[in-house]
């Protein structure tokens, strides 16, 4: 058990991170806006964290010793004095609080553009982002900024953020998906015009969306900065985008519960098949097939995937609200 | 040039194929071993060749071909099936992210990584360059660049008159937006899009030779990296519409190269914003049409 | 009892939809040169007759057979070139499109271009709207207007079999009546019709036979006139 | 809890004595398989290791000494990782056919780091709990580096960078070396060379890529050199992405400048291609190449126009030592082509690990010693080692930095089919 | 009966009964087409008004330039005496008009229960938070909801299909499911675009009925555009005719029938 914590420990709390990234491109999309900003956000925050932790707290990484246990098992060491959580977290609301701000000011004029064209836009916005970090000193230019603080003593520690985050995100879009903001998202989502027409402002549901992505993609850069110990321009690229894309397409696109599938099972799958080929005992060929092919397994797989899950992994009849569900027999037996 | 088969997909089934990118690398390794050159260090095939050489033209040529016909298979193993199944028209995306994924690294498992190039001066005794500057401010151009330049302008203009003027092109633009309503006309939807297909691998394939032969194939990503600026050209040029996509090339060019030197390191950044404002102020592209919606 | 081969013959024909019975058990014929209207109430399943002619769903079980050659294997794109053409319910015309290549595509399975140009202007004197608005987008045409582009794009395949799903929809009166002429000389020309109609008065007074289809079955079937004139029919469905 | 023995969660269920056995078959056919998929990475590698677990310790067994590899096998950073994968083959055959450690083998275990933190963080993890590694070598990026060399630190294990270049890697911890010399010092040596060629040198143009944390450092020493040193005329410098292909507005406004000479820093393709632009469009000057041109994989990118293109060097070929010339000949043999500093530098990283674990073992023998204590011990004897590598002599300094005593100045020498060619190491 | 409610009342019988919307000089222009020519008439409270003509005589462009959903070339429109032309359709449906669509435009993904549901937007308040965190307020307004909106569906028929998704009804019910939708809106002036379409002739009749009905029980004015001829008649206490973008004639059921030229243009010989 320690030693797969301690091997799988980073990869579970990237696995997580990777299920509220694909929640956060999941929220546009549920108004129908298909924008792989999140990237640029999650970017975004990123750097705040990793500016503030490195460059505006002074913060001196001594050489005390921690260690961590789980039972008799010593799980992590770590040296050196942990930074603050509660700066963590203070680092998390100037990141929500600067992504919302830029996601109105970006959204409000590129959210008149749909479909494609917003998905361009929204490129050339993480693209711009991109090049910018890459070119000022501030940002540390192409070498980034490493030597972020650590918070927790092991990876495994990041679950503490992590978890309650993932679990408040996903409770918060459960709900969201159920009221009548919710409603009015999809009904933006399959008729903008028809949704006007019942009322629904479109603009401001459309930016509220995109903006409640960007917070939550603000907030996951954050911990990944700190969690990877390192920030760069190569961070949230629009490959990246891509890929968040990925998680929510094949997770399932109509309920909260798919992108967070799926970005925990995208995410985790290229590194179970490299410990499918550590299993012991299969043939030296396969092994060597899912070592070197383990990408080429990856592409297969998505392709599968979207074959034999063309409304992705989760449906939402899976999961039908109860009350509206009792509703018209309630009527009918009246 | 990449751009143009890119559009022509897009143009017809309105999804992003990002197996292009692919195919596009695919043209040039296929061009490559057509050439009779030996593949490198790396991989299943290292110090292999094939037995023939054939000149660089007519390498690229077949090597097209040979890319139609790998985006043939692409469509009926990965985009068919989805259409059948009437999925999320943006799982093609993914699935085509997939195929992308596989055709690059069983590049690399095949060849390796490293970069390659055709033999000596393709275009035989062509000058490397042509000057076009007058006087002291020289404004010089590559000759591979003027090719395929040209070669760009034909495939378009082709391919222009052939969706906007054949009855083919008519069907395949009615595939486009009601494939249901296009198979009661008589039109073999499925048929028609693997043409499609064909045709776009096929100018994929030969752009990818052509560029192969101005800058090296640089390794299995080769296409991946024109993926993204190859998307930025069809939105300039007006989605889906094909002299758009030369157009908008043209036009990425100019803005780039207008950026003054000392700011040279904000190019893409330049090119990105000329993009996006582009997207707010004129969506439909630089030769489009406003598209009506009527209620 | 007739001698002829019918054109159309459906036998046994059942769709479901997610496992709903759309259609159960659905037998009838459709002769050379007959109109049969098909009538029933919202839901009854006449459009999904029509779809499973086209070959835009495929029937569960039940055989088609088209002058004796069975449909069941073929793809829709096939089954027009057959000369069986459809008007879909809800019009479908390709709104990108212009009116003129609207028409053009119609005439997709044909190559005799001299022949489809003189049908096209044909269509024009017939439905003068459709004649201004030819370059005009067809996603930007009145509701009527796209009603009339349907059936003229359908006309222009020149069909053996047309498949009339609710022709009338959305025209005004004097349209309407236009449209029964067209189907009358149609009939007189030799083309066999399947007509689905809400309008069933009128229907009824222009074809040969009829078919009631009640919640996915055929409940009464007969000539015309007598559909006209029955009790059952007056009062479910004529109003 | 008891002492429990066998498996460690790895899914190891081989016994550790069976291996004695099948161990020297799978050594026979490391060096003699294909090169990136050679069977180096049986996947037994993990069951060798199967120990017995104490309270978290593991106590190493008698097979072989797991080291633990992790570059860029995949993603588009995998140029460079296929030839640090040549270099690691080799040095595991050679140094195996030397003795192994004090005769138990070296076992190389490899992990793709692919090319991005998160897999570099992924590779580590497994290498370091799973393989139980003493050792890695790796990952191929600097930037990578400073994500996943971070864990093994915090986890005592050594890791010694082969290619990271950017300035703070061996601050990251006590555990982390690096062969890989910020080869910046060479750039002085360069410009000279170049002055000597052409003593009329006045203007010089400088062009780097910008988002290559290497480049960036390299062209502030070479710009430095320039103004400082040479007091010659530095023009407006100039930027470039590694993903670039095309680069005709940097190479016509270079032209319109008129510079002397050129000077580059970014990595083989791209700087191959710019070089080779250049020299269509028309460029006569002298050019020089930073490091990242000092791979025989710029051939196929410029061609004949890579003639004459003055390369910074931290590894040169031509090197007479006795391990270089092994070297060179193994990769010969190999390749059928010369060898690069990448591959070499891969090879020194196994080597200073392979020549501090028989240091260590020679004290203490590593068979008894617990992993922990393995890994610390050789982290303190890697930095206080002498090594007569490919590079040259090496050692470091007590923070993980390299000292490096040799590096050239080599001139590309392009044969007449255009397509082959060699460096010639300027003195 | 309280006093205002008798005042009501009595606004409704009396005889100067308020105008509720006020088309001036309606203009709209493709291009160079003229869809809408200069057209002028007003709605008054409780009445309802039908608007007939030929097809392409832009009867659908007039209910879009009330509705916003096309901007207007020329005139105005007022509603209760405010312009309401230069608003956004949200704004518009925000003061009571509802519509529905000729070529419909249900969600068609969406069963019909949600259909119905996203049309009460308006009448609910609770926002984000809110309603994330289930507070009071939306908690009651979310269980409220769908028994509201199973009530409308009942009300067209429907419940028994609640949860199918819209696009697979047959084409009378989403015409019937289109009424419901609008009528969600609890709107004051519902605009219905040829309702009957797909219907019929026992339908027709019922919906007639039906309609009749809504307009007592809600008391609602209502705009309808419809081809079926004795419908209108039937049901309309005033009908304009529209002909090439113009108006040709307003007025009774029975003055309209017999105008000459709507005969002509529009009735065509019986
Ligand atoms: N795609 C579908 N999925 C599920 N059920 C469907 C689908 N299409 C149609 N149905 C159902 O099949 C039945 C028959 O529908 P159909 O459209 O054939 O009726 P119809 O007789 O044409 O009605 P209308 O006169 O309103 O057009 C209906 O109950 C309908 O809900
Ligand atoms: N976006 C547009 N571009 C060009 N012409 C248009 C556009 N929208 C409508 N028209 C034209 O304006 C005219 C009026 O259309 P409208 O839809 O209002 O007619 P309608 O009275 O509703 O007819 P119907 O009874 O057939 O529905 C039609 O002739 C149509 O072709
Ligand atoms: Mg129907
Ligand atoms: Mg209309």
């Amino acid at each position: 058990m320690a030693v797969f914590f301690a091997t799988y420990g980073s990869l579970i709390v990237a696995m997580l991170l990777a299920a509220m990234l694909a929640l956060s491109l999941y929220l546009p999309l549920l108004a129908g806006q298909l924008s792989l900003a999140s990237p640029g956000f999650y970017a975004l925050g990123g750097y705040v964290a990793a500016i503030i932790s490195t460059r505006v707290v002074p913060f001196d990484s001594g050489a005390q010793a921690y260690i961590w246990r789980m039972g008799t098992h010593e799980v992590a060491r770590f040296s050196g004095p942990l930074y603050p959580v509660s700066l963590l977290i203070v680092e998390m609301l100037v990141a929500g609080v600067l992504s919302a701000v830029l996601a109105i000011v970006l959204g409000l004029p590129a959210l008149r553009l749909r479909g494609i064209y917003l998905l361009l836009a929204t490129i050339a916005f993480v693209q711009i982002l991109q090049v910018v970090t890459q070119v000022l000193d501030l940002t540390g230019g192409a070498i980034g900024i490493f030597n972020i603080p650590q918070p927790f003593a092991s990876q495994l520690g990041y679950a503490w953020v992590v978890v309650p985050l993932l679990l408040l995100s996903a409770g918060f879009v459960y709900r969201l998906e159920r009221i009548r903001i919710g409603r009015a998202f999809t009904a933006i989502r399959e008729d903008e015009l028809a949704a006007a027409a019942m009322g629904i402002n479109l603009a401001y549901h459309k930016v509220l969306a995109f903006t409640m992505g960007a917070v939550l993609a603000g907030i996951v850069g954050v911990i990944s900065a700190h969690s990877i110990n390192t920030w760069n321009s190569r961070q949230g690229t629009f490959d990246a985008g891509i890929t968040y894309l990925a998680f929510v397409l094949i997770g399932g696109s109509r309920t909260f519960l798919g992108p967070i599938i799926g970005g925990i099972v995208l995410y985790a799958l290229p590194e179970v098949l490299r410990g499918l080929a550590a299993i012991p005992g299969l043939p030296l060929a396969l092994a060597q097939l899912l070592k070197d092919g383990r990408l080429i397994m990856y592409g297969l797989l998505l392709v599968l995937g979207t074959i034999f899950f063309p409304q992705g992994l989760i449906r939402p009849n899976l999961f039908r609200h109860r009350t509206v569900e009792a509703t018209p027999r309630k009527i009918e037996q009246q | 040039m990449f751009a143009v088969g890119y559009t022509l997909i897009f143009s017809i089934l309105r999804i992003i194929n990002f197996a292009h990118a692919a195919i596009f690398t695919l043209g040039a390794y296929f061009t490559y071993a057509l050439t009779g050159s030996a593949f490198g260090y790396n991989g299943l095939l290292k110090n292999s060749a094939l037995p023939i050489h054939l000149p660089f033209l007519l390498a690229a040529v077949v090597g097209a071909m040979l890319a139609g016909l790998v985006a043939i298979v692409i469509e009926r193993l990965a985009f068919r099936p989805l259409r059948n199944r009437g999925a999320d028209p943006l799982l093609s995306l993914v699935s085509s992210l997939g195929v992308a994924v596989v055709i690059v690294n069983v590049i690399q498992y095949l060849v390796g990584a490293e970069n390659y190039s055709y033999p000596a001066q393709p275009y035989g005794n062509l000058p490397t360059a042509i000057n076009f500057g007058l006087g002291s401010q020289r404004i010089p151009v590559r000759t591979v660049q003027i090719v395929i330049f040209g070669v760009s302008v034909v495939i378009m203009l082709l391919l222009t008159y052939w969706l906007n003027r054949t009855k083919t092109g008519k069907a395949l633009r009615a595939i486009a937006e009601d494939a249901t309503t296009a198979s009661l006309l008589g039109i073999n939807t499925d048929q028609l899009i693997l043409l499609t297909f064909f045709l776009s691998g096929m100018v994929g394939g030969l752009s990818g030779a052509l560029i192969g032969s101005s800058v090296s194939i640089a390794g299995p990503y080769f296409g991946i990296s024109f993926g993204l600026r190859g998307l930025a050209v069809i939105v300039l040029g007006g989605l889906g519409d094909i002299p758009g996509a030369i157009v908008g090339g043209v036009v990425l060019g100019l803005a780039e190269a207008f950026v003054p030197v000392q700011y040279i390191a904000y190019k893409d950044a330049v090119a990105f914003a000329v993009l996006f404002l582009m997207l707010l102020l004129r969506p439909q592209g630089l030769l489009g049409r406003a598209e009506l919606q009527k209620v | 009892m007739r001698t002829v081969q019918p054109l159309l013959d459906i036998q046994k024909l059942f769709v479901n939809y997610d496992g709903i019975q759309a259609l159960e058990d659905v037998t009838l014929a459709v002769y050379p040169g007959e109109i049969v209207t098909l009538i029933g109430a919202n839901g009854a399943g006449k459009s999904t007759t029509l779809r499973s002619i086209s070959r835009l769903i495929k029937p569960h079980s039940g055989e088609m057979l088209y002058g004796g050659r069975s449909l069941s294997h073929l793809r829709a794109h096939e089954v027009v070139r057959l000369g069986i053409a459809q008007v879909p319910e809800g019009r479908r015309v390709l709104t990108r499109q212009s009116v003129f290549d609207n028409l053009l595509l119609g005439a997709y399975t044909r190559n005799d271009t001299h022949a489809i140009a003189e049908d096209i202007d044909r269509h024009f004197t017939t439905f003068p709207r459709l004649a201004e608005r030819r370059n005009q987008l067809a996603g930007t045409l009145s509701g009527g207007e796209q009603q009339m582009l349907a059936i003229a794009r359908a006309l222009m395949s020149r069909p053996k079999l047309l498949l009339l799903d609710e022709p009338s929809l959305g025209l005004a009166p004097i349209m309407v009546q236009e449209i029964f002429t067209i189907i009358q000389r149609l009939h007189a020309s030799g083309v066999t019709i399947l007509l689905v109609e809400q309008n069933a008065t009128l229907a009824l007074k222009y074809a040969d036979r009829g078919y009631v289809l009640e919640a996915g079955r055929i409940t009464m079937s007969g000539p015309a006139s007598s559909l006209l004139t029955d009790e059952r029919v007056k009062q479910a469905y004529l109003g | 809890g008891a002492p429990t023995s066998s498996t460690t969660g790895t899914g190891a269920t081989t016994s550790s004595t069976s291996s004695d056995t099948t161990t020297p078959a799978t050594m026979t056919t490391t060096g003699g398989g294909a090169t990136a998929s050679s069977a180096t990475t049986t996947e037994g590698g993990t069951t060798t290791n199967s120990a017995t677990t104490t309270g978290g310790t593991t106590a190493l067994s008698g097979d072989p000494v797991p080291l633990g590899v992790a570059v860029a096998e995949t993603s588009n950073t995998a140029a460079l990782g296929q030839e640090q994968v040549i270099g690691v083959t080799i040095a595991e055959k050679y140094f195996n056919d030397h003795g192994g450690i004090n005769g138990r083998p070296l076992k190389i275990i490899r992990q793709d780091t692919a090319g991005d933190e998160n897999g570099a963080i992924n590779a580590f993890n497994a290498l370091i709990n799973q393989s139980k590694v003493l050792g890695i070598v790796g990952p191929t990026l600097s930037q990578q580096a400073f994500a996943a060399d971070k864990i093994a630190d915090t986890a005592k294990v050594p890791v010694v960078g082969p290619s990271n270049t950017a300035k703070g890697i061996p601050q990251i911890g006590p555990y982390v070396a690096r062969v890989s010399a910020p080869v910046a010092v060479v750039a002085p040596n360069a410009v000279k060379a170049a002055l000597k060629q052409n003593p009329q040198i006045k203007k010089v143009a400088v062009l780097f890529a910008q988002n290559d944390a290497f480049s960036k450092s390299e062209t502030g020493t070479f710009q430095q050199t320039i103004t400082k040193t040479a007091g010659l005329q530095l023009l407006p410098v100039q930027t470039f992405q590694t993903t670039d292909t095309d680069f005709t507005s940097q190479a016509t406004s270079v032209l319109n400048q008129n510079p002397d000479l050129v000077i580059i820093s970014g990595l083989a393709v791209d700087g191959g291609n710019l070089v080779k632009q250049l020299r269509e469009l028309g460029y006569k000057g002298l050019i020089i190449g930073g490091n990242g041109f000092n791979t025989p994989n710029i051939y196929p990118v410029c061609k004949a126009q890579c003639d004459g293109l003055l390369i910074a060097q931290a590894y040169s070929y031509e090197l007479v030592t006795p391990v270089n010339t092994d070297f060179r000949k193994s990769y010969q043999d190999l390749q059928k082509r010369e060898p690069g500093q990448l591959a070499a530098q891969a090879f020194a990283g196994v080597q200073v690990f392979v020549e501090a674990m028989r240091e260590v073992d020679k004290a203490t023998p590593l068979k008894g010693l617990s992993v922990e204590a393995a890994r610390t011990a050789i982290n303190d004897q890697l930095l206080k080692g002498k090594y007569q590598t490919p590079l040259g002599p090496i050692s470091f300094t007590p923070e993980g930095e390299v000292i490096q005593n040799d590096f050239y100045v080599a001139q590309v020498k392009m044969n007449a089919d255009g397509a082959t060619g060699k460096f010639v190491l300027l003195k | 009966m309280t006093a205002q409610a008798a005042a009501e009342q009595a606004a409704q019988v009396g005889p100067a009964r308020s105008v509720v919307l006020q088309a001036e000089r309606l203009t709209r222009r493709f291009g160079g087409l003229l869809a809408v020519n200069s057209v002028s008439f007003d709605v008054e409270e409780g009445e309802i008004f039908g608007l007939i003509g030929p097809n392409g005589a832009g009867k659908t462009t007039l209910f879009n330039m009330i509705t916003g959903l096309q901007r207007l070339s020329s005139g105005s429109v007022r509603y209760r005496g405010s312009e309401i032309s230069k608003l956004r359709p949200d704004q518009i449906a925000r003061r009571g008009i509802a519509r529905t669509f000729q070529n419909i435009r249900l969600f068609g993904n969406l069963s019909a229960l949600e259909n119905v549901m996203i049309a009460q937007h308006v009448h609910l308040r609770s926002g984000v938070l809110g309603g994330v965190l289930g507070l009071p307020l939306s908690r009651r307004e979310e269980q409220h909801a769908p028994e509201r909106a199973c009530e409308l569906l009942d009300l067209v028929g429907l419940l028994g299909r609640a949860y199918q998704e819209a696009r697979t009804l047959p084409y009378g019910d989403q015409r019937r499911l289109e009424i419901a939708r609008a009528l969600a809106l609890e709107p004051t002036l519902l605009l219905l675009d040829e309702p009957a379409a797909g219907m019929n002739p026992n339908e027709k009749h019922d919906l007639s009925t039906f309609i009749r009905g809504l307009h007592d029980r809600f008391k609602l004015t209502v705009l309808l555009i419809e081809h079926h001829v004795p419908l209108v008649l039937g049901l309309c206490d005033r009908i304009a005719v529209l002909n090439f973008g113009q108006l040709i004639a307003l007025g009774a059921p029975e003055q309209v029938r017999q105008d000459p030229a709507v005969i002509d243009a529009y009735l065509g010989a019986e």
